[in-house]
Order: C-alpha cells, then structure tokens, then sequence
C-alpha cells in the first residue's frame, strides 16, 4: 500500500506544474496583449497616412504590415501549443481569454483595413493553426465574439481621426453603416457570451460619437448648394500652401 | 457577419446552451444521491459503534449508484471541455468523495486513495477529458473529511467509545502531515487547509481530556 | 402627456408614497413589541430554570398584543399587494416567529408549528393576499432560535442546570434533521441553514464537557 | 419537525420552485419577442422617412404576439401574487412599452397613453393581482422612448430629413413637462428622469443647428 | 449603566430623531417650492423674449414664499445645529440661490449677490447658528446658473434672439472671472467649476456661429 | 461679480481653510495622546492583576492631559461650529472616551458616565456650540471598551485570574442591557451594537469554561 | 523590534513626513503661479491679434519666476526619488507646460521642444534624479495646448481673424500626427490623446466655414 | 531644428523602453512573489518536523534550507539590478513592491526560525546586496514593515499548527509574546505608512487566535494538579504505540 505521504508528494508535483504552467501563460499573454495593442497602434498611424491614397495600394501594404507583426503573436502562441493541448486549453482559458480577444481585436482591425469587412471565424483559426492546418488552440464562439466587439472601438477611433482629411468623411460614413451592423448582429449573442453585453454598451457608445460626426458632416454641407467634393477642393485650395 | 458565420455560431452557442441545461439537470440528481448519503452519516454521531457497520450499509448502495451520474456525465461533455464545465459540479464531486472517504474511514480505519475514490465512483479512465476526478476536489473531500471527524470525536465520547478519538487523532495527522507537504495557492484550498488546524486542536483536546481521567487503555497501533 | 392618464398615474404614485408611509409606522410599532420580547428573552440566559416560567408570563402579552400589528398591516395593505411590501416587515416578523417559538420550547419543550404561530400573532386565514406568514419567515425564525438555544446550552451549564444541553441537544437535532428535508436554493435561508452546523458543533461540545465529568448522563441514542 | 407540517412546507418551496422555472420560460420568450422588435426598431436610425411606414409594418404583428405571453403569465402567476414576481419581467416589459410607445411616435406622432399600451399588449383588466402594467414599468419605457428619440434627431438630420428635429424636441419637452409634474421619489426612476436633461439638450442642439442654417423653421413656440 | 444617564441619553437621542422628522418635513415643502420654480424657468427655453418679463412674474410669488420655509427652519434648528443638518436641505437651498439668480439675470442683467439672495429668501442675520446661506451654497447655485445660461444660449438662437447669446457670454465670462479668483479646494464645488469651461465653449461656440453668419455682432472686446 | 462680494467670499473661504488646517494639527495632537494610551492599557493583556494597578498610573496622567487638547479646541472652533467640524475629530474623542471608560473599570470595575468623561476630558460646560461630548461619540468608546473587555476576559484566564471574566461578564451584560433601552437608528452605532453580541457570546463561554471546570463560580443570578 | 531599527525607521518616517509637508508648500506657491498664468492667458480668447504681444509680455515674467519654484524642488528632493514624488505636482508641472507652449505658439507660432520648455522653467541637467520634465508631462501639457487652440479657432473667428484658425489648423494637425507615432497605454493619457481627435475636429469646422465663406486669403506656408 | 516627427519618434522609443522595462519587472515581481511562496510553505514544514528536538540543531538547519531558497530571489534581484538603478527604482516600485514585501516575510520568518527574533532592517538590506555591499535596490522603511507584518500571519500559523505536539504549547505562548510585540512596535507607524493599519488589523485578528490558544492550553492543564510535562507524557503513554 502507499503511503499517505508519498500520495501526497504526488499531489504536490500535480500541483506545482500545473502553478507553473498557469504562470507561463499568464505571462505569455500579457506578451500577446501587448505586441496585440502595438500593433493597433501601428495600424492606425498607416491608415491615416493612406486615407488619402486613391488607389488601395497603401492601404492594403498598411494590412501587410500588421500581418507580419502578428505573425509573432502566431508564433508565440505556436510556442504555447503544449501547454493548451487537449483539456489543458479550458483549465486555463480564463488565463489565455484576455490575450487572445486583443490578438483577435488586431487582427481583425487588420482585416477590416484590407477588405472592408468583418473577418470570419475560420480565418481566425486559420491564422492560429500551424502548417498542415492543425490548430494551436482551439478558437472558442466567444473569444471571437469579444475580440471582435472590440474592433467597434477602434473603427470608431478610426473613422474620428480621418475625418479632418479627404476621404475621410467618406470612410466615416462607410464605417457608421459597418458598425451598426456589426451591433446589430452582437445582439442576439448577448444573452449566451458573459460580457459581451458590456461590450455591446460600450459598442452602443462607439456608434453615437460616429453618426454624431457623420451628422456633423452632413450638416457642415447643407448651407452651400454644391457637391461634398467640391467644397472639398475650395477648403484644400484655402489651406494649401 | 458572414451569413455562414452567424449560422455556425448561433448554432454553437445553442449547443452550449443546451449541454448546461443537460449538466445542470445530472448535477440536481447528484446532488441528491450526495445529500442522501450526508443525510444517513450524519447519523454517525449518534450511533453507538457497534450498530455502524449496520448503519454504513445503507451508504454503499447509494455511492454505487454514483455511477449512473459519472456515466451520465461523460456521455454529455464533449471531449477536452471537462474543466470548462467542472464548476457545475464541483460542490457535489467534492461531497461524493467525503462520503466515500468517511466509509472507508469507518469501515476500516484507511484513508480511500484518489484513485479507489474515482473508481468508486464509476469514474473510468478512457473519460480522460471528459470526466476526471482532479486532485482539488479529492483534497477538498479530505478537509471535509478531518471536519466532519473532529466532530465524531466529541460525539464518540459521549457515546462513551474513548478509543475512537484516539483513532481520529492519528489518522489525522497524517492526513494534516500530507497537506504540509503542499504548496497552496491564496485560494479556498488554502484558506480551508489553514482551518483543518483547529479540527486537529479540538481533537487533540478530546485525547487529552480522555487520556488524563485514564479513560482510554493504551492504544493498539492500527497503522504501520 | 395627456391631462387625464397624468391624473391616474400621479394619484397611483401618490398612492403608493402614503402607504408607504404608513406601513412605516406600522412597522415602527412592530419593531417595538418584537425588541421588548426579545429584551426580555435575553433574560433567559441568566435566570435558573425554576424562575423561567415566571419569565416567561412577562412575555406571553407582549406576544399576544403583536395582533394589534398584524391587523393594522391587513386593513391597510391593498388586496394582492402583500408581496409588494413585505420586505418592509420581514426581519420584524422573523423575530416575532423566533420569540413565539422560543417561548413555546421553553414552555413545554416543543416547536411550534407554523399555523400555530400565525395563529398566535392573530393572523387570519381570510387575509390572504393581504398579510400572511410565509413559508420563509417562518425557517428564518427558527433558525434564530437555534442560534439563541446553542447560547442557552452554554449558559445553562455555567448556571448548574447540567441537563438542560442535552435536551438541547435533542430538540435542535430535529429541527436540523427537519431542514435536511427541504429542497432550499442557494439563497439567504441556504446559507443561514449552512450555519447551523456550528450551533449544533458547540452545542455537542457542552453536552461533551458535561458527561465527560459525569455530570450528567446524556439520553439514550434515538438514531441507529 | 412535525410530519404534516414538513411536508406542508416542502410542498409550499416545491411550488414555488416549479413556479419560478415556469416563469422564467415565459420570460426567455417575452424576452426574444422583445428583442426582435428593437432589432427591427433600431433600424429607423438609417432609414429614409418614406419607407418608415414599410418598416414598421414588421413590427406591429410583433407587438400584437405579446398578447399571448402576457396570458401565459396571467395563467401561471397565482392570484395575489403578482407582486412577488414582478421583477422577473420588468426589464422585457418595460422593453415592450418602449417598442409600443415609438411604433405610436413613428406612425401619427403621439404619445400612447398607459391604457392603450396595455391593451396593446392583452393585458386584460380581469388579470389584476396576476398581471398588470404597473405604472412604474410604464415611466421606465417612456424614459428609454426619450432616450431614443434623441439619438433618432441627429440620425434623421443625416438622412437628410431638418424637419424631424423639430418634430421630436415638441414631443420630447411634453413628455418631461408631464415627468416634471409627477411625485418621482429618490429612486432609479427619478435619477433616470434626471438624465433626461441631457437628452433635451442634445435634441435643442440638433433643432438650433437646423433653424440656424435655416434647414427647417422651428414652429411656433406653444408656451408664454 | 446608570438610570439617570441612561435616561438623558434616550432623551438626547429621541430629540434628535424628533428633530430629524421635523426637518426631513421642511425640506418636502421646499423641495416642492424649488421645483416649481424650476419647472416654471424651464419655459424660458421655448419663449420669445418680450414675453419673458410676464413668466417671470409667475415665478416671483413663489421665491417671495420661500421666507415661510426659511423661517420654519429658523424655529426648529437648535441654536448652533445649524452645521449638524445642513446638508438635509443643502440641494433645495442651492436649487432656490439657482432660481432667484436666475429671475435676477432674465431682468435685468445682473448678478444678484449673496446678501440679496439671501434677504429674497426672507433669512434674517439674527438667525447666525440656526439658519444663514453658506457661501458655498451660492456658488453652487451660481454654477447651476451658468449651466443654464449655457442652454438658453442655444435655444435664444432657436426663437430668433440673436442677441441673446451674446449677452449670456459677457454676463458668464465675468463669473467665471469671479471663480478664477478664488481659493477652491479640491472639492465637488472645483470639480463643478472646472466643468464651467465647458459650458463656456458651448456658449462662445454660438456666438461665433451667429457671428460668422453676420446675424449679430459680437460686442467690442472689454479686456486687453 | 461685485468685487465686494468677492473679496467676502474669498475671506470666507481662507478662513475656513485655515481654520481646517488648526484643527489639522489639534487632531494630531490627540492622535498622539490617544495612542500613547491605548499603546500602555494595550499591556493589560499581558500583565498579572496585582500589577495593574501600577500600570494604570501611567495613563492617568496622559488622560488628564487631553484637558490641553479640548481647550485648544475650544478656542479655535467658532461659537456655532462644533457640528461643522467635528467628524474631524470623532475618531480620537472617541478613542479617548474608551481609554477613560476602561481606565475607570479597572480602577473600581463601575461604568463612568458620560458627565464625567466629559469633565475627565476638561470639556467645560460654557463651550457649548464650540466643543462637546456628543452622546454618539460616548457610546461608540462604550462599543469599543466590550470589544477589548472580551479579549481580556480570555487573557486573564491565561494569566491564571479565573474571577475576571466573571467580573467582566456581569459588567458587560448590563452595559448591553442598557443599550437595548435606547432607540438606536439604522446606523453605525446600531450596527456596532448588533456586534456586540459575539462579544458577549466570547464572555460568556469563557464563563462556562472556568465553571464547568470549577475555577472559579459565577456570581448569583440578579436577573430573575 | 531592535531599538537602533526602531530609532532608524522613525527618523527616516519623521524625514518623510517633513519632506512631504515642504513640497506641499511648494507645489501651493507653484500652483499660484500657474493659476496667475492661466487666468492672464485666458484673455486671449477676447483680445485682438494686435494687442496679444502686449498680453504675452505680462505672462513671460511669471513663467521666468517659475524658475524659483523648480529650484527649491531640486533642493528638498533627495537624489533618486524624483517619481516617488512627482506625483504631487504633475498637474501644475502640466499646466506650466501647457502655458509656456501656448506662449511660444502665440509668440511665432512654433511648437516649443521639451527640452526648451524644461530650460524655460529653469531646470537643470544636474538635477537628473531629483527633478526634471518628464515626457508624460510634456505630453499632457501639449494636449491642453490642443484643447486651448480648439477654443481659440472659434473665437478669434468671432473677433475677425480669419486666417488664425487655418495657423492653428496647420499646427495641431503636426502635434496630432506626433502622438500617432506613439504606443499609448490604457491610461490618462491614452483618454485625453483620444479626445483630441474631437478638437481637430471641431478646427476642421472652423477652417471648413471660413474657406467656404471666402474669409481667409490664400495662406502663406509658416512651417516647412 | 528638430522635426516634431522626429521628436515624437524619439518620445516613442523613451515610452516603449519605459513600458518593457516595467513588464519586465511585473514578471520578476511574480516570479519573486512564488519562490516566496513556496519557501514559507518549506519552512511550515521543516519547522513542524523540528518542534520536538530539543536540541536547536533541526531548527538551525531549517533555517539554512530557508536562505538556500532564498538565495534564487536575491540572484533574481541581482539580475534587476540595472532595470532599477537610480531614480528607476522609485519609477518601478509599485511594481517591484508586492514581490520584495513577500520576499521579506519570507526572509524574515526564516531568520525567526533560527533566532527567534524579528530580523533587522539592516540584515534585509544586506541580503539584497551583493559581496561588496553594495545594495541591488535601496531597500524602504515601509517595504521593510510591510513584509515583517505579513510575518505575523505566518506566526499565527505556526503557533496554531505545532499547538497538538509536544513542545508547541511552550512556542505558542513565545509566539503570543512576540506577535504582541510587533503589534505595539507597528502602531506608531500606521500613520506613516500607507496599508500598514490594514495589515494590523490582520495582525490583531493573528494575535487574538493565538492567545485563544494560549487560553486552551492553560485551561485545559487547570484541572489536573500535575506539572505540564507530566501531563504530555501521560497524554504521549496513551497515543503511544
Ligand atoms: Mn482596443
Ligand atoms: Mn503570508
């Protein structure tokens, strides 16, 4: 028979690795967080260089660069991939969830900046996956939920920050419509994703500062009886040198 | 959204929905079978020792049938989610492994190891992701355990049996010298762990106050 | 707005503000009947039990005058209304149930049923929808007299009154078995029920200081 | 315990048990009715005022399908307790009253009194004391009315219609005028009432950019 | 405890929590009196300029009849209690400073200061340690003054008043010098006055719209 | 604004701010005397009851220090302020009220009334609106001198004197009963007495304990 | 505790404690001079073009003075523990910033670096350790620099001068495509960078009615 | 002159090199924080072990396991010892704080073990110093109290944990004795330092289960008219094999 101490001494090693493996990916997703938020960082410094830009050539190398960035985050968690596998990735999911919603928050600012539209699930996975297709961790409804509630901050920045310049108003007007639809369709969720209705608020307050500025817009046109573009170019020609 | 997407989704989220109204309906049935066998060994207490085995047979039956709800349980949680899930049951697990550990206790004086606990309760290996027995719920069944002895030693004096506390008294600390070899985390385990020491102080009272009126006779060594 | 749905809804809100004023009066004076029995009660811990029972006729109208109260409540609360405001009197009439059945245990050593305390408080069957006594109030009065019994045990003894414990004893391990029974949610009466477990603790520690010295001799196991 | 009485009680929490999960079904379906009228709702922020009346067609079959979740409520819910109950659907009613109340503004521009909202929505006067729209519940719908309806102002100007603004603050400042006249006490009713503020103010903002730009001319102010 | 202390100390507290009543009592009188003020000034927002001098006659009455709350306070307040209550009717006080400044501004222009506020609402100097106007109180009431203002601005423009927003801007720029100069500490009154600068640029916002579009002419700068 | 009125205002205003600053250094003047007495009664814990009385001549004289502080206070605070500014100073009165109190039990185990903590402390009668003793502020000290009778009731068992608790436990008991005669309000106060329960519980079984055992035997009875 | 450790720690707390109290008196004389520099500043928003130099020249005196200040911070910070400090006087640290760039702006509309404005309050490379202008502050005082112009665009269009806001226009669009560049926390500066977008905005709207309204001449390059 | 971009570029690198450092030391604190940890729950262990030798050999060398342990973290701290030189270490020490008061609970409760004293300020000081004392960080007067009060916490535990054996009853009461010591000695620090009132009160709820162990100890030896070692050893007789 073993001896209770001996169980015990078992027990303890369970234990410690599973500490230490709880600490890892607690550290390793303040990692992604952080490469995450950077990247978004440098996603709106491009966008509002290439707002501009007439044909997409900018736009889409803006999207190039934040791929490439993330692709450290891919490896990162590529890295974690022994330590999520199996049923390993829901014990610790409540550590890994903050770094992957800000991973899928960039990415799909990422997306957005190349195609104009929400990416999709699988592409999402897909960009989680090694090679052969095989997931590093399995992407769960509600992480890609989240992540994606918080891109509605971001456009909302985005679209505030470019209106000043041509094109600007334009692409407010264009993201005003793509956020009311993205609130639009994160409603039915709430009731079944913890938090997401948090996030819908915060949502709700995004979409409020961008019809304020497209209403703005609208207003700003409505006393000249020219076309938007026009004006455009008096206000250009007045400004420029 | 994509049209595609929304439909996945939503059909994912009813999935889930569905699986912890499944797993809440098993967890109310567990939780009777636990409050039943809590029910007849609260009994202990005021059982005079050589009516206990009589009163112990009327657990086991009841700890079998546990294994109708492990079963039921690795039937419904998909494969690699049990620790997304194990907070349902967690309370109920816990007690299940008390009841199990405090008839073996009375029944032979051993402490039930992890492994017997879950085979006991018709947990099997191939559920491995499914349907496991963790360690902290064994641990928290063991605390439960000490508590629920701390009482009996009290109580068995009074039924005029002075040997049992002196049994008590060294099945748990060895019990107590286990969980010291543990590093714990500032969490309930912790928090309940650093309470076993007052049930140790109570019993060890319950010794003292038997040994000096010399009401025990000296102690037959039970465990080697 | 329209002047004349104006009209109905102010008189409805003004409605409600004067009855809410006056069920604070009521309350008020609930309040005091409940703090005059219990000051008295409180008695109990320091009087030997041969002068109790004189104790105890200083309180029997104070609890009879508590149907004064409960029928202010039915004439002034509006017909379905009761569970609008009962949150308003609850812990009032909690403490009246706790007197009611502490007073009966200490009469004649039994618990006092439901319809009887109501019946004691002067609450009739016709008031329903108006003023009655819930299920719930009545659990939370009698696990406050646990709490107060398990004080009592303890005082008991320092009196000299060395049996008085052991009929404790007796007593509360049936209202707990009672409890054990009820399907209760994870809500306030769970958790206070939860508690009881360490009334029941001390009160066996007495009944174990107390024959462990031979003091007296606890009554024969009921249970096997 | 006594036998009778135990089971008495017992019965008493298994009904309200059975009752509480029969309500919240009820409430999962007035819940999904109610968000699928704000989901319709919510589009008139990007709809051109011509196809409005398109729009809400959708909604009024809706609407008009409460009525058979109010029975279902008026079937289950005991008489006399309504009350106990209420806060379970108070959100999804004061949901429906908003959905109910802005069809009305959308389709003629006037405010549907209580009573019509209630009849909207079946409730049937013979249900007292079972199911009511209490005013309370009313109020609240009507604050997020305002709410919307102040968002509704700047989204109108961008769809280019000057001359909803104004449309909106009248209505807007009759409603609060009619709030200003009632007896709010201290509580979330009277605090959202005090954020109503900011919503005229962002509604006289919306009318002053429009009549400054001679957009739309306010009309003529109604009060000396 | 001593009877004779027990009883002076039941007969402070009882005298307090009469007193307490009394006041709370006072309060709904003013309360009510401030609310109709406000509700009667809230028309300005929606009324023609020639018409403004008869609204203010309807709200001069009321502010002459805040005398009889004022010295109602003056009579219940023990002598030097007036810092132990006062912030029971802080909020009326303030609201009623808010309306006569208000009144005072609408005819003529000008500021009313601390002393005329105070003998408007009928306090008299020999009421020090009972009943004064606090100068913190003013300056709230003055913020909630230019908070107004700020509004009126806006909506002055609405009903065609060009010049309106003029005036407001000369009349709040001089008391938002006023508060430059004093020593605030970090307190809701800094906090509320640091949110003036707000309002401030709403009101200088309007006037450059009007002025931009030559309907009025800003008057000639007065500072260098 | 009137620069009159300004220059009034900001008089008011620094003097208010120094005034603060004064009372600043007051309190921290009775900081430190306060603890330099509870850092000495804190010794009663540890010290056997023959030298007590030797280590309560150390603190007296600090007591009677305390008369500088009120008198310091006394000259600062404006006739009619007292009530401005006293939850500057509630905690250290409060503090000090506990070291008289206990002092004076240790001294001749009788409760020192509120007149002459009062006069203890050099608070003179003519400072009426300028400084006090409030009856709150006694009470909390009366709070706080169970909560520390409670834990000397366990040490002076350690300590090898049996007789204390039961000193104490009479003693507190009729402190308790005292407070259970005045009309507490639903505030601190209220609820630091309901604490007090567990105090006395503490006392009591620290009773029990030292008279089951024979150490000692509880005073007669004196309620009946 | 070891009597030299005791005599150590209390010095080194005493040392602290005066520390604290010298650098309050500091940042109170700093506080002043920036409140005095605000308050002159704030007139630019009504004062022409023509006459700001002459403005300007009463402001250059107090920032020099600052000098005094940052000097006597340099002599009571102990070397190394600039941020254990700084956090009480950052925001007059901020406020400095913000009027010393609002000077050089208004002076030859160029944006002052931070090490300029780190010599123009008169700090010294020396000081590294015990105090110096950190980034974050530079930052937070160009935000306010943002916040100010936004307001100036507005009323200098108010005062004629229509070619101001196309300057500020220029110029804020730089500073804002400086921040661009940075990677910002979850932090205040994160917010109020945010906010800034809002500011741009609103000078957008300016330059937008001014161009279109043909007020503006044709600007000539400032900046390279 | 200087380009605002290129002044804002430099801003970027100060914040970015600002930001990592502090991760950095975010990761050591929690690395520190759970080597900490696991030392208390070593000493616990080997101090339950030595109760009984009377002799202090046992004591002595569980107190040389403790600094073996410890000797990880200082090497730790010697590692951070640029990230915080000069004025970086009162920029961080929010940061660092948490991890140097557990460190110095630890420290402090292995120096009890094998003194049974409350280490000195100066002995911390110079175990985070390196061989020519020089200190890795300045050690603060209000780390130094709020890991000693943390100490009393452990203190309790022991007292509690050793009462049932022999020779833990005399521990208690010395434990009961010391506590109240650093009780008194804190309290005149707790307007000085910020949370120290709040770990006093934790202190005071420590030291009121030790003397309700004490109270134990003396009551139940009340009845019986024999010295205390007598009575364990009848008591021992009895458990005895
Ligand atoms: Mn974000
Ligand atoms: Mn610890």
């Amino acid at each position: 028979m073993i001896s209770v101490s001996s169980t015990f001494n078992a027990f303890r090693e369970e234990l410690d690795e599973h500490h230490d493996r709880r600490e890892r990916l607690i550290k390793a997703s303040r990692d992604i967080t952080n490469l995450s938020k950077k990247t978004i960082f440098l996603l709106h410094r491009l966008a509002l260089d290439s707002l501009t830009d007439a044909d997409d050539g900018r736009r889409t190398s803006a999207a190039a660069k934040g791929y490439a960035n993330l692709r450290e985050v891919q490896s990162l968690y590529a890295g974690l991939r022994n330590d999520l596998a199996g049923d390993r990735f829901w014990r610790y999911h409540q550590q890994v969830s903050p770094g992957l919603q800000e991973y899928i928050e960039a990415l799909s600012f990422t997306h957005f900046l190349e195609h104009r539209s929400l990416i999709c699930f699988e592409t999402v996975q897909r960009s989680l996956s090694d090679a052969d297709h095989v997931p590093y961790l399995p992407l769960t409804t509600s992480d890609y939920l989240l992540g994606l509630s918080d891109l509605t901050g971001e456009l909302m920045r985005l679209a505030i920050s470019g209106i000043a310049q041509r094109g600007g108003r334009k692409q407010a007007m264009e993201i005003c419509t793509f956020v009311r639809n993205c609130k639009a369709d994160f409603e039915g969720f709430t009731s079944h994703v913890r938090d997401l209705s948090k996030k819908q608020a915060v949502t709700s307050s995004s979409l409020e500062k961008i019809e304020d500025a497209a209403y703005a817009i609208v207003l700003r046109g409505s006393e000249y009886d020219l076309p938007p573009e026009m004006l455009d170019d008096i206000v250009a020609s007045t400004i420029a040198q | 959204m994509d049209a595609n997407d929304l439909e996945t989704i939503n059909a994912s989220l009813d999935f889930d929905s569905d699986l912890r109204e499944k797993i809440r309906d098993q967890v109310t049935a567990f939780d009777k079978k636990t409050r039943t066998m809590v029910g007849l060994l609260n009994k202990i207490h005021s059982t005079p020792s050589d009516v206990i085995p009589k009163l112990l047979e009327t657990v086991r039956p009841v700890l079998s049938s546990c294994a109708v709800i492990t079963a039921g349980f690795s039937e419904i949680i998909p494969q690699d989610q049990f620790w997304r899930w194990k907070d349902m049951w967690s309370n109920s697990l816990r007690t299940a492994v008390f009841a199990a550990t405090l008839l073996q206790y009375l029944t032979d004086g051993t402490l039930m190891p992890l492994s017997t606990v879950s085979s006991n309760l018709g947990i099997q290996e191939e559920w491995a992701g499914r349907f496991v027995l963790p360690v902290e719920d064994y641990l928290h069944g063991l605390i439960s355990l000490v508590n629920e002895l701390s009482r009996l030693a009290v109580n068995a004096v009074t039924l005029g049996n002075f040997q049992e506390p002196i049994k008590i008294s060294l099945f748990v600390k060895e019990i107590f010298a286990g969980f010291a070899q543990l590093n714990l985390k500032n969490d309930t385990l912790r928090r309940r762990y650093d309470s076993l020491k007052y049930d140790i102080k109570k019993i060890e009272e319950v010794v003292y106050d038997v040994s000096l009126r010399k009401l025990a006779a000296p102690n037959q060594p039970t465990h080697a």
